[in-house]
């Protein structure tokens, strides 16, 4: 059998484009490993827009500031170890505004209620549930993409992640 | 085999021919009929017929996808011929009509039907041509041949149905896990791990993660994406891959990849022409957008996770098609 | 496993892939590769690299049959993409040259080498891609999977040369009968009769009959013509047809079918670029040419008989290619 | 099994042609059998051009006159029982013309050696040796084709058998 080969912050052999009529920006064409090497911990970085939904690729590395959305998220750990802490405010719908889109980033933890955590490996999948603070924690760097909405934190930079 | 009577009241088919076993099926003014090897497509165009051949395995490798899909976004060409369209409730059937050459030759032909009709129409297409031991979701190292007269049928592996997620699969009340599915021979050596919930009481429902690898190696089908998780109307819609993609999708809208693991090679052609345009080779970690205006097949040499990623907001086709929203996701 | 050292002079290759077992092969400019499905050409265009991929069954029957032939006559097309072109003692291997969309966005590649070469590379490719089990000249229904990681070889399959006749099979010093191969499964309803041979005294030697379609029933390949009668440069070219042709072979003259039992579907289309002309069917008696302009492909559903008749006069190429010899052999 | 399908006098089922560009008549089309069935015996209609050479239809269908060609020619029966006699000629090369193509006419069976004769079926091939004299017999209508180059007595009637 092949082995099944995935990538990681370590080891990852981005792809290519053969033009035969048309351009090569036509297809955003990134890698998220590339893309979380070269970002800052916890930069979400937007790899994939499709009108005002993104996937955003983050470097998890130590603590990420705490976040809350007033929709579902989710989280997939593409590379290392990563654990989810889960905040129930204590009034709902406080921690991003009321029909918003996208990441808010909190002031620290929210007052509210634990609601406990999640440890995540490589290829593990999370909910992160509308109008609940979460916080990613992670020992060691590792890559995480966010499935979410353009936000106040989204950081586009395509023409320095994209094959031209 | 099947009797006439149990053939829906919309299906037109003939009686099972006297050599091959298949029956003959009309759809509006179009003739599908199948042999040992090939199936033939009839049209009429400048006075006369037409027609066109695929192997039987490409064609109900195909329309299986085409029906499992329920249509899809936009355009399913079965070849550079023949494919739907959908219109959401109506779906066109052409020959041609997304080809260049057929197109200036005046040979193309386009049919509308009724989503219903057309698609009672495949089912018993399927039921009929679908030999026992074939399985057309399959890789071909899993299944036997779809060749030879009529032997049988495979129900069972034509009658799948793509799982429907409301939020995200094992939340209470959403879609089940794979866990009873056996892991795929590709994918013996992907963990198999799930998650630890560590979650306070009374937070149990709330917090939820799965492993997805290992949801996706469970998956017994190739090249039919089911949803994950839904982000309004993002939907990340994952798939493991096998071999090719049966289909050159034509998309009505912006479709992006992530390759999960290993690699898949696409071939992006022209969406109303069919000339070809690029080949893009993703590995795993790569993200691209396959534009609204192209065509895509992939090939896939080793089974491989790729995030099919969807956006199913209302109204996006005609936006597109009027120019109102650009076929490239992002202008750099 | 194919020793390095037994490689042809002219060949090179890489030693095989640690994983999937095989080689990759250069040829000139080309670069051919193959994995568990597919086979992967690569050429320089345009300062970059280009690829084109094929399922590897279908290059693998095409490859086999442009060694068979010796490059046959004019265009032995793999694809819409790839092919040889023969100029007898020099052929052209291209990729993209007689596809309009390729040339028009300049693409396409060819490079000419000495017939000694590429044969000698397109041997080599078959040595080591051709897995045990599989038989390229064999029909589906006939043959093991040509796909999967490399495991053994088919040399004795691959190995077959076409039977060289000078007058007709069975005269004393000319090509043998079948009589030692079985009857075809798809054949075992030939008559398996032969004619009374009454010669008189001294002229046993100068009658000759034989039961054509007896010798027919015993072909052991598909879609690979014999000579069967010599009349000055008219040669009789008779073979049996399974499944699908695996080439769109181009003439560089013109060529005639005469379809001696069953049924062939031929897709004809132009010889330069590849679009759609025509869709033959030609059932038994049926007689057609092949016109000089075109390239055809055919579909037999049925294992069939048919008669390829060649005209091997010297210089045909640069006289229909002058416009000196009309493409069509009748002019009505 | 399916069943193989020859052609006959009696039962054919010509073919057709579907024309995306270009026209019918530049496949030269028609059918054998159907060629056969509407000719007198032993007629030569051509039905196939290659420059000079040809490949004929005839109806089989009694006693055909004797023949000869400076060249070898081959006869394959396919509809019918067909025997053919051959003389060879006492003076060597005295039939047809020296270096002449197609097939010559004799005026009845020429002075020489009977070489003997062969019984085709169906699917039987013979040759029709270069100098030699040959007839065709028939019981009952059957169809030949015979390979051989334009002469004196190939009839083109293209009009009349090709699809158009
Ligand atoms: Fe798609
Ligand atoms: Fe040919």
């Amino acid at each position: 059998m092949q082995q099944t080969t995935f990538g990681s912050l370590e080891h990852f052999q981005k792809g290519s484009i053969e033009i035969i009529k048309g351009k090569a920006e036509h297809y955003a064409f990134s890698n998220i490993y590339e893309v979380a090497s070269g970002a800052p911990p916890y930069q979400k970085t937007v790899v994939g827009k499709n009108l005002k939904f993104v996937i955003e690729s983050l470097r998890a590395e130590g603590d990420s500031p705490w976040y809350a959305a007033a929709h579902d998220e989710f989280v997939v750990v593409m590379d290392g170890d990563v654990t989810v802490h889960y905040i129930k405010p204590d009034v709902a719908g406080s921690l991003a505004p009321a029909d918003s889109e996208g990441t808010y980033t909190l002031d620290g933890a929210p007052q509210g209620k634990s609601m406990g955590y999640v440890k995540l490996g490589r290829g593990h999948q999370a909910i992160l549930p509308a109008g609940v603070a979460y916080q990613f924690r992670a020992a060691k760097p590792g890559v995480l993409i966010v499935q979410t909405i353009l936000g106040p934190n989204s950081v586009e930079k395509w023409n320095d992640i994209c094959l031209q | 085999m099947m009797d006439m009577s149990t053939l829906p009241q919309n299906v037109r088919a003939s009686q099972p021919d006297a050599i091959t076993g298949y029956r003959t099926f009309q759809l509006g003014h179009f003739e599908f009929s199948r042999d040992a090897y090939f199936v033939t497509v009839k049209w009429p165009a400048q006075g006369t017929q037409h027609s066109h051949q695929m192997h039987a395995d490409a064609f109900l490798r195909a329309m299986m996808r085409d029906i499992a899909w329920g249509f899809f976004y936009g355009w399913v060409n079965f070849d550079e011929v023949l494919g739907t369209r959908n219109h959401y409730g109506k779906v066109d059937l052409y020959a041609g009509s997304f080809n260049a050459s057929y197109k200036a030759a005046g040979v193309d032909f386009l049919e509308q039907f009724d989503t219903p009709v057309i698609m009672a129409t495949f089912k018993a297409i399927m039921k009929d041509w679908v030999n026992e031991g074939f399985d057309p979701f399959a890789a071909p190292e899993e299944t036997g041949t779809a060749f030879g007269a009529k032997h049988g049928d495979n129900v069972a592996a034509i009658e799948r149905t793509r799982i429907a997620t409301k939020r995200m699969p094992g939340l209470e009340g959403d879609s089940p896990l794979r866990d009873d599915f056996p892991v795929n021979r590709q994918f013996n050596d992907v963990a198999q791990d799930e998650p630890e919930i560590h979650a306070e009481p009374g937070f149990e429902k709330e917090l939820h993660a799965f492993n997805l690898f290992k949801y996706l190696s469970r998956s017994d089908v190739t090249w039919n994406p089911s949803v994950t998780s839904v982000c309004k109307e993002s939907l990340f819609c994952p798939t493991t891959e096998e071999f090719v993609l049966p289909v050159f999708h034509g998309n009505d809208r912006v479709e992006w990849f992530l390759q999960m693991s290993d690699e898949i090679v696409w071939d992006v052609a022209d969406k109303n022409t069919g000339e070809p345009r690029a080949r893009v080779t993703m590995r795993a970690g790569d993200i691209a957008a396959m534009p609204a205006d192209i065509r895509h097949k992939g090939y896939s040499q080793k089974r491989s996770m790729l995030l099919v990623w969807e956006n199913a907001t209302p109204n996006l086709p005609k936006r597109y098609e009027s120019g109102e929203l650009s076929p490239y996701p992002v202008q750099f």
